[in-house]
């Protein structure tokens, strides 16, 4: 095992002249939505690599998945690896502010991508507009229900700005669209895994399960723990469900109707763009400053069109392998 | 006096009767002795709550025994562990590598019994490793079982390429479902099980020989030693068998979220340990009981599902669990009388 | 200077004390014996504020007196040797005498003074040699009785309590106490309160006697106007003639044979062999390798070199585990029953059937009634003091936890006994029982090799007898070509040819 | 038996003189003894790294030691905790929380000292809390302190609204900075610090009435009372104090993060305890050193940082790391020669 590891530490160091390195960190490394940003940044390293510009992608995650104090820990170690620029998707809009100030200092710039940081020392912001996704998932859930019924909203967890403005907008826009929808508990944190999410949701169904017509869960983990309740008391498909994210067992659930709607982001999209507009900007080329990299509403219906498609099944084993 | 007092607690079915105060309070604190925690949580939330009925409804119950089941099972093989002296901070990652090795299995298209099957001896195969560490290496089990910790967590990921690993549907998704399919089981078929195990494991530690040995070693390793005890393989058994169950905690887990996921529990080596202690085990061995474990996994689980209940928002729940913990402590400490009436 | 009147304490189901009355005066030494059991130990932690009284009332130089905890017993003056050694084995010597009254400058630590004040202390108790610098966890059982001896003096008390302080004494550490004790009394007019279980040592320091029996005080007085018979009479509550059971043993051929058993450093030497039905005795001073021997023996340390012979076969010696010793039908007792003796939260019953739980299951089963009966029979036979054969054994008395221990060795049924020190801490008419069932033993055709440091014993016990000094083994003789002198005399030789430096160890 | 058989050992100078290998060895252990294991994990990143000199470059140390900084002054607290023979889950709580009150106080515009003041202070307070619960209500330090840990956490969120507190630009936040602005101090001031108080906390215990008396309670508490020590408020003492440091750690993750983030530092307390116990303290008391302590956390954050910089995959990085940290006990073992000699 040890001589491998020094193989493959060697093999990183000898690299080639006129060439950028670029650290991708993600919030965490095991949810298939990373897969994706990472398959993503690997294409563009790919194409750039065919336009003659040699760049190599590090990917690391935080080691404890979803902790901001690991995350700063990751990029610092960057910092002193001395790479020519990271693209970041921050746990958190203020802790990561920090290493990104020193890490400009260090002269290593920095694109920010699918959650903001609050900070004008960033290149670039290359994310969904996760608000708008908010709304849409209440547009949906609105229309499901005709303006009228009870709906029950299970948040993801505390001090998660991008899951934060989701909730935040499928509130807003359901408050001023369908006043008639009462929401009737939207205090309760899914937890950061399907199992805590499960356990949350099983307790607030067995509570509110007789009434609630609509739920709508921010994220992979709280949908599917969500789903996973609603399965074991057989009440799948008799509330109208609006969840965030894909994966295949979601879908499955789309197909058989116990899913009415999946908001996508386009995370490969995310890693692609984030890579690029790193790279036009180490090579003094002009960047914008926010990049939206578009939200759709995935329904039954349109779950075939080509458009979905691309959205569900990016080309991770092309990249991956 | 601390020393005399400790023993108070003692393996021995006296320990139930040592109480002082008049008779009767004895008799009824020596039958409920191990349920008075459960029994002082179970009755604040039926006051608290708004509709106790809906409270303490079958259905909410198979839901709290459904959340149990995991803690309990691991906390079956903690109690063997803590007995003997021992301590094992890898059950999180065990439970997380044991169900990604079942799910992998399922995935791979096994007939289901052997994937489960092999879920549970990596669970085993893992204690033994710990094991050997602690009795060849001579490292502490703390931190033997603290490296553990990283390394089955890594190794789990490693094995499902950082991905969860969806499985197919088969009878291994309806062990640990909150309402079986056949409703004439009531509970699921893995909370059936775990109260088996339960049952078989509080005889073996309490009758067999293996049992005892197991508390003496707890209890005095030098002593165990000196009686000719051959105290590696008997802890490295321990460890072993404790492994297994962890084993089976992570197959239910697997059932439970429908895919083997390599991040899942973590920290749930507190909640078992938890568990375990609230149930009257001591850490420094010699001392617990499968069935005091139980109520305490129980108690854990009422908490939770308790607060959830009340529709409090999460930090109230933290707070309250938090003290509740405290609080059933001490309410077991009534068992104890004479410790308070001593020193 | 103390009263106590009609003090009572229970322990759940357990009367430990009922009613007991005593009277101390200043200077006075005041002997407190009773069989195991009686009630002594707990009298001293209510004395010394560790246990609560139930009922009763308690006088110091007038006021009443209700200590809550230790620490207010020791303000008021009164300090307590225990009977089970408590000190902190990772702290030094010097720390550990002076643990509750350290010398110190705003708040640090006087190292210096410390050291000094520790050295006095165990000057005057005669042990210079014991460095105060060094670990505790590093010394000597024997040793670490003469730290907490130091511990309970250097606390500088009106009254001091001693609960069996010479269990683990060599002789001439007893007639050092003892200077000590006079020397207190003559000097600032201590108290004492002293238990013990050997009625000469009562004798030789002692001025009056109070007698505990099944927790009460059945007699009070001028221990000079009394004779040992009445005492005897008045603890048991029957007469005893002669202690040792002299009878004629047959020794048969040689069933255990060791052969230059070497184990440095505390072990350098030792050659003898036992044959079945006889007892073989050691004599020695403390730390002179006696333990260390027949710990090598069974295999819970290593040796270096020796053969080891049982009956006609060849054991091996170097990597023996008890496990191994104990299948070719091995037996030892320790000297430290809390040490490595009991597990003291488990039953009586466990403790006694651990060696052969085989004795009392079927297929890894244990059938608890038969191993209760089992244990209730040898409870019956060493006179065991306790409710049930289920009470765990932390809570009974140091004297009857012995007897535990003792129970069982005997229940495993070897052919080999090495016991060390069995009757620590055992009362009279208990030591009448255990030395029957060990020569019992012995006429079954055993092989006892029997570790005391109590002289009479060894010769009222033994056929033959060995001396061990400074971990070389003398050679063996017929128990009547010895004599008590004799004994002292070449367990103490090797100390003058060596250099004094060595002496720390003890 | 481990205990006595080690004496046996030493029980006589002839022992002490008498240890396996040529003296040299033997000096040379004895002075880097506490260091083996940072030396050996030092040894093999420089070997197996890329580039040795990056890896051990000024830059790469004030990275390392800005990552240790929070651990090891957690670890000063729990050193004190485990040397009384005591044990605290809550501290990675308690570094929330505190750290949401020191974020707190700085956006009501109180002056920074104040506010760093009043985090430290809150730490205090949940140590003392936890004390008073272990001492007076009887509850072990394991339950007691993992009631704590629902506790603080949950007060933190509720503080903080359940959001991350951000807070204006004041020195406070270049407490923990990695590469501090005045250049000529090379480590961040919250190094300095922490070395200063790790020193000064080192003498206390070790020649420190206080210190002593500390060890005696972890050593034997039977005897500690015994001796007329007044155990409850020396504990209470031992956890209060702990739990200033907690809060010191808290106030420095609060400038590392620059907000006060109620969901920070879950599961710390497991690094924090396993540097102490790699740092050569015992779990049942009596034993353990400051500098130890330090040594241990340093390997922690060492094995992170070299790991990454191998630029391995996260589950090797676990993998390894857990593996490194058994190996770093055994190699620790080798301080122990006479444990080995007598194997
Ligand atoms: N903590 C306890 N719990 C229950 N019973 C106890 C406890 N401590 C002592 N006892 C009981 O109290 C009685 C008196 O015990 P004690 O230790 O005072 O006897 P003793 O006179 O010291 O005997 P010995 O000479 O063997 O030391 C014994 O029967 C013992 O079993
Ligand atoms: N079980 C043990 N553990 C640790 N050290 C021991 C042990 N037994 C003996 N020693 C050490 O070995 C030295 C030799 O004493 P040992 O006990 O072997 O002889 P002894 O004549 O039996 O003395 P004692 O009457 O104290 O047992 C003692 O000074 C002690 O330091
Ligand atoms: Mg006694
Ligand atoms: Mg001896």
């Amino acid at each position: 095992l040890v001589l491998a590891l020094v193989a493959f530490g060697c093999g990183r160091s000898g690299r080639a002249t006129k060439s950028y390195r670029v650290a991708v960190i993600p919030k965490g490394t095991s949810h298939e939505f990373w897969k994706s940003i990472h398959a993503g940044a690997l294409k563009a390293a790919r194409e750039l690599s065919g336009e003659g510009v040699q760049v190599t992608v590090d990917w690391k995650g935080p080691l404890r998945e979803d902790d901001r104090e690991q995350q700063i820990q990751v990029v610092e170690n960057f910092i002193s690896q001395g790479v020519d620029g990271i693209v970041l998707a921050p746990l958190d809009d203020r802790a990561l502010v920090r290493p990104v100030e020193e890490a400009r200092r260090a002269g290593i710039p920095t694109v920010i991508i699918d959650s903001a940081l609050a900070s004008e020392a960033i290149v670039s912001f290359v994310a969904t507009d996760n608000f708008k996704g908010g709304e849409l998932a209440a547009e949906r859930l609105g229309s499901l229900l005709q303006g009228k019924g009870k709906v029950l909203l299970l948040r993801y967890q505390e001090g998660s700005a991008s899951t934060h403005e989701r909730e935040e907008g499928f509130i807003k826009r359901l408050k001023e669209r369908y006043p008639a929808i009462e929401l009737i508990s939207s205090d309760q944190y899914a937890g950061p895994t399907r199992d805590t999410a499960k356990r949350a949701a099983e307790n607030l169904l067995n509570r509110y399960g007789e009434q609630i017509q609509g739920i709508f869960c921010p994220n992979e983990s709280s949908t599917a723990g969500m789903l996973l309740a609603l399965q074991d008391i057989g009440k799948a498909g008799h509330v109208f469900f609006v969840g965030f994210d894909a994966t295949e067992s979601l879908i499955e659930a789309l197909r058989n109707k116990q899913l009415h709607g999946l908001v996508v982001q386009n995370p490969f999209n995310m890693g692609y763009l984030g890579v690029r507009t790193m790279v036009r900007y180490l090579r003094g080329e002009p960047v914008e400053k926010r990049i939206d990299t578009g939200v759709m509403l995935i329904t039954l219906e349109n779950l075939s069109t080509a458009e979905a498609q691309a959205l569900l099944h990016p080309p991770l084993d092309e990249y991956l392998r | 006096m601390e020393e005399r007092d400790e023993i108070s607690v003692v393996a021995s079915e006296e320990a139930l009767t040592r109480v002082s105060g008049p008779s009767w309070v004895r008799l009824w604190l020596g039958r409920v002795g191990p349920f008075l925690g459960l029994i002082f949580v179970l009755l604040v939330f039926t006051l608290l709550s708004a509709d106790p009925a809906q409270y303490l409804s079958p259905r909410n119950l198979r839901i709290v025994a459904a959340q149990t089941v995991i803690i309990a099972v691991g906390a079956i093989g903690m109690t063997l562990i803590i007995v003997s002296g021992g301590i094992d901070l890898s059950v999180g990652s065990a439970i997380a590598l044991t169900g990604v090795v079942t799910a992998l299995g399922l995935r791979a298209g096994w007939a289901p019994s052997v994937a489960v099957l092999a879920g549970v001896l990596a669970g085993g195969l893992i204690g033994v490793i710990n094991g050997l560490v602690i009795t060849r290496l001579r490292v502490i089990p703390f931190i033997a079982t603290l490296g553990m910790l990283g390394a089955a967590r890594g190794i789990a990921k490693w094995l499902a390429a950082q991905q969860t690993v969806n499985v197919p549907e088969t009878w291994v998704n309806e062990l640990a479902v909150t309402f079986p399919a056949r409703r004439w089981m009531f509970f699921a078929p893995g909370v059936w099980l775990a109260l088996a195990l339960a049952a078989i494991v509080a005889a073996i530690l309490r009758n067999s020989v293996w049992g005892r040995r197991v508390f003496a070693l707890g209890s005095n390793e030098a002593a165990a030693r000196a009686c000719g005890i051959d105290v590696e393989n008997l802890k490295t058994s321990v460890y072993g068998l404790a492994g297994l169950f962890f084993g089976l905690a992570g197959v239910m887990q697997m059932s439970r979220l429908r895919q083997g996921d390599p991040t899942v529990a973590v920290g749930t080596e507190l909640d078992v340990i938890a568990a375990v202690v609230i149930g009257g085990a001591s850490l420094s061995g010699g001392e617990g009981s499968i069935l005091g474990s139980m109520v305490g996994a129980l108690i854990m689980a009422l908490l939770r599902n308790g607060c959830q209940q009340m529709g409090w928002p999460n930090y109230v729940q933290e707070i309250i669990i938090g003290a509740i913990i405290v609080l059933a402590a001490v309410v077991d400490r009534l068992r104890h009388v004479r410790r308070l009436a001593e020193t | 200077m103390l009263r106590l009147f009609g003090i009572e304490k229970r322990f759940g189901s357990t009367v430990a004390l009922r009613g007991v009355t005593l009277e101390l005066g200043r200077g006075e030494v005041h002997a407190l014996i009773g069989e195991n059991g009686a009630g002594k130990t707990t009298l001293m932690n209510v004395l010394a504020g560790a246990v609560r009284p139930d009922a009763g009332a308690m006088e110091l130089e007038g006021q009443p007196y209700l200590p809550q905890t230790p620490r207010e017993a020791r303000q008021r003056g009164i300090a307590l040797i225990h009977q089970e050694l408590s000190l902190c084995p990772h702290l030094t010597v010097a720390e550990n005498i002076l643990l509750g009254n350290e010398p110190q400058r705003f708040g640090w630590l006087d190292r210096e003074a410390a050291r000094r004040k520790a050295f006095e202390v165990l000057r005057d108790f005669g042990h210079p040699e014991i460095d105060p610098a060094r670990r505790v966890a590093d010394l000597s059982l024997a040793a670490r009785q003469v730290v907490e001896i130091c511990r309970a003096i250097a606390a500088r008390a009106k009254i001091i309590l001693m609960d069996e302080p010479t269990s683990s004494l060599q002789r001439d550490d007893v007639e050092r106490l003892f200077a000590l004790i006079r020397h207190l009394r003559a000097r600032d007019q201590v108290s004492f309160i002293y238990i013990s279980h050997f009625l000469e040592e009562v004798r030789a320091i002692a001025t009056r006697y109070t007698v505990l029996r099944d927790g009460a005080s059945v007699a009070s007085g001028e221990i000079s106007t009394v004779t040992d018979e009445y005492l005897i009479a008045k603890m048991v509550g029957r007469a005893i003639e002669d202690l040792y059971p002299r009878r004629k043993r047959a020794p048969g051929a040689p069933l255990l044979a060791v052969r230059e058993l070497c184990a440095p450093p505390l072990l350098k030497r030792a050659s003898f062999e036992v044959r079945a039905g006889e007892i073989f005795g050691i004599a020695g001073l403390i730390g002179s390798g006696r333990t260390k021997l027949v710990r090598t023996l069974f295999g819970l340390e290593p040796a270096r070199s020796g053969a080891l012979i049982f009956q006609t076969q060849r054991l091996v010696v170097r990597g023996a585990t008890p496990a191994l010793r104990l299948r070719q039908s091995f037996g030892y007792l320790s000297e430290d029953r809390k040490g490595e003796g009991l597990a003291l939260p488990l039953s009586i019953a466990d403790n006694i059937t651990l060696t052969r739980f085989e004795s009392c299951a079927r297929l890894g089963w244990l059938d608890r009634t038969r191993q209760q009966a089992q244990a209730r029979s040898w409870m019956d036979k060493l006179g065991i003091r306790a409710r049930s054969p289920a009470q765990a054994v932390g809570t009974l008395s140091g004297g009857n936890q012995q007897k535990v221990a003792l129970a069982r060795l005997l229940h495993q049924g070897a052919r080999v006994l090495l016991l060390d020190e069995p009757t620590r801490g055992i009362d009279i008419g208990s030591k009448l029982k255990v030395y029957e069932t060990i020569a019992e033993c012995a006429a079954r055709g055993c092989a006892v090799l029997l570790i005391s440091s109590y002289l009479p014993e060894l010769f009222g016990m033994c056929d033959r007898l060995a001396v061990m000094c400074r971990g070389v083994l003398s050679a063996a003789r017929p128990i009547e070509e010895w004599t008590p002198e004799e004994v002292m005399r070449i367990a103490i030789s090797g100390k003058r040819n060596e250099d004094a430096g060595a002496k720390g160890v003890d």
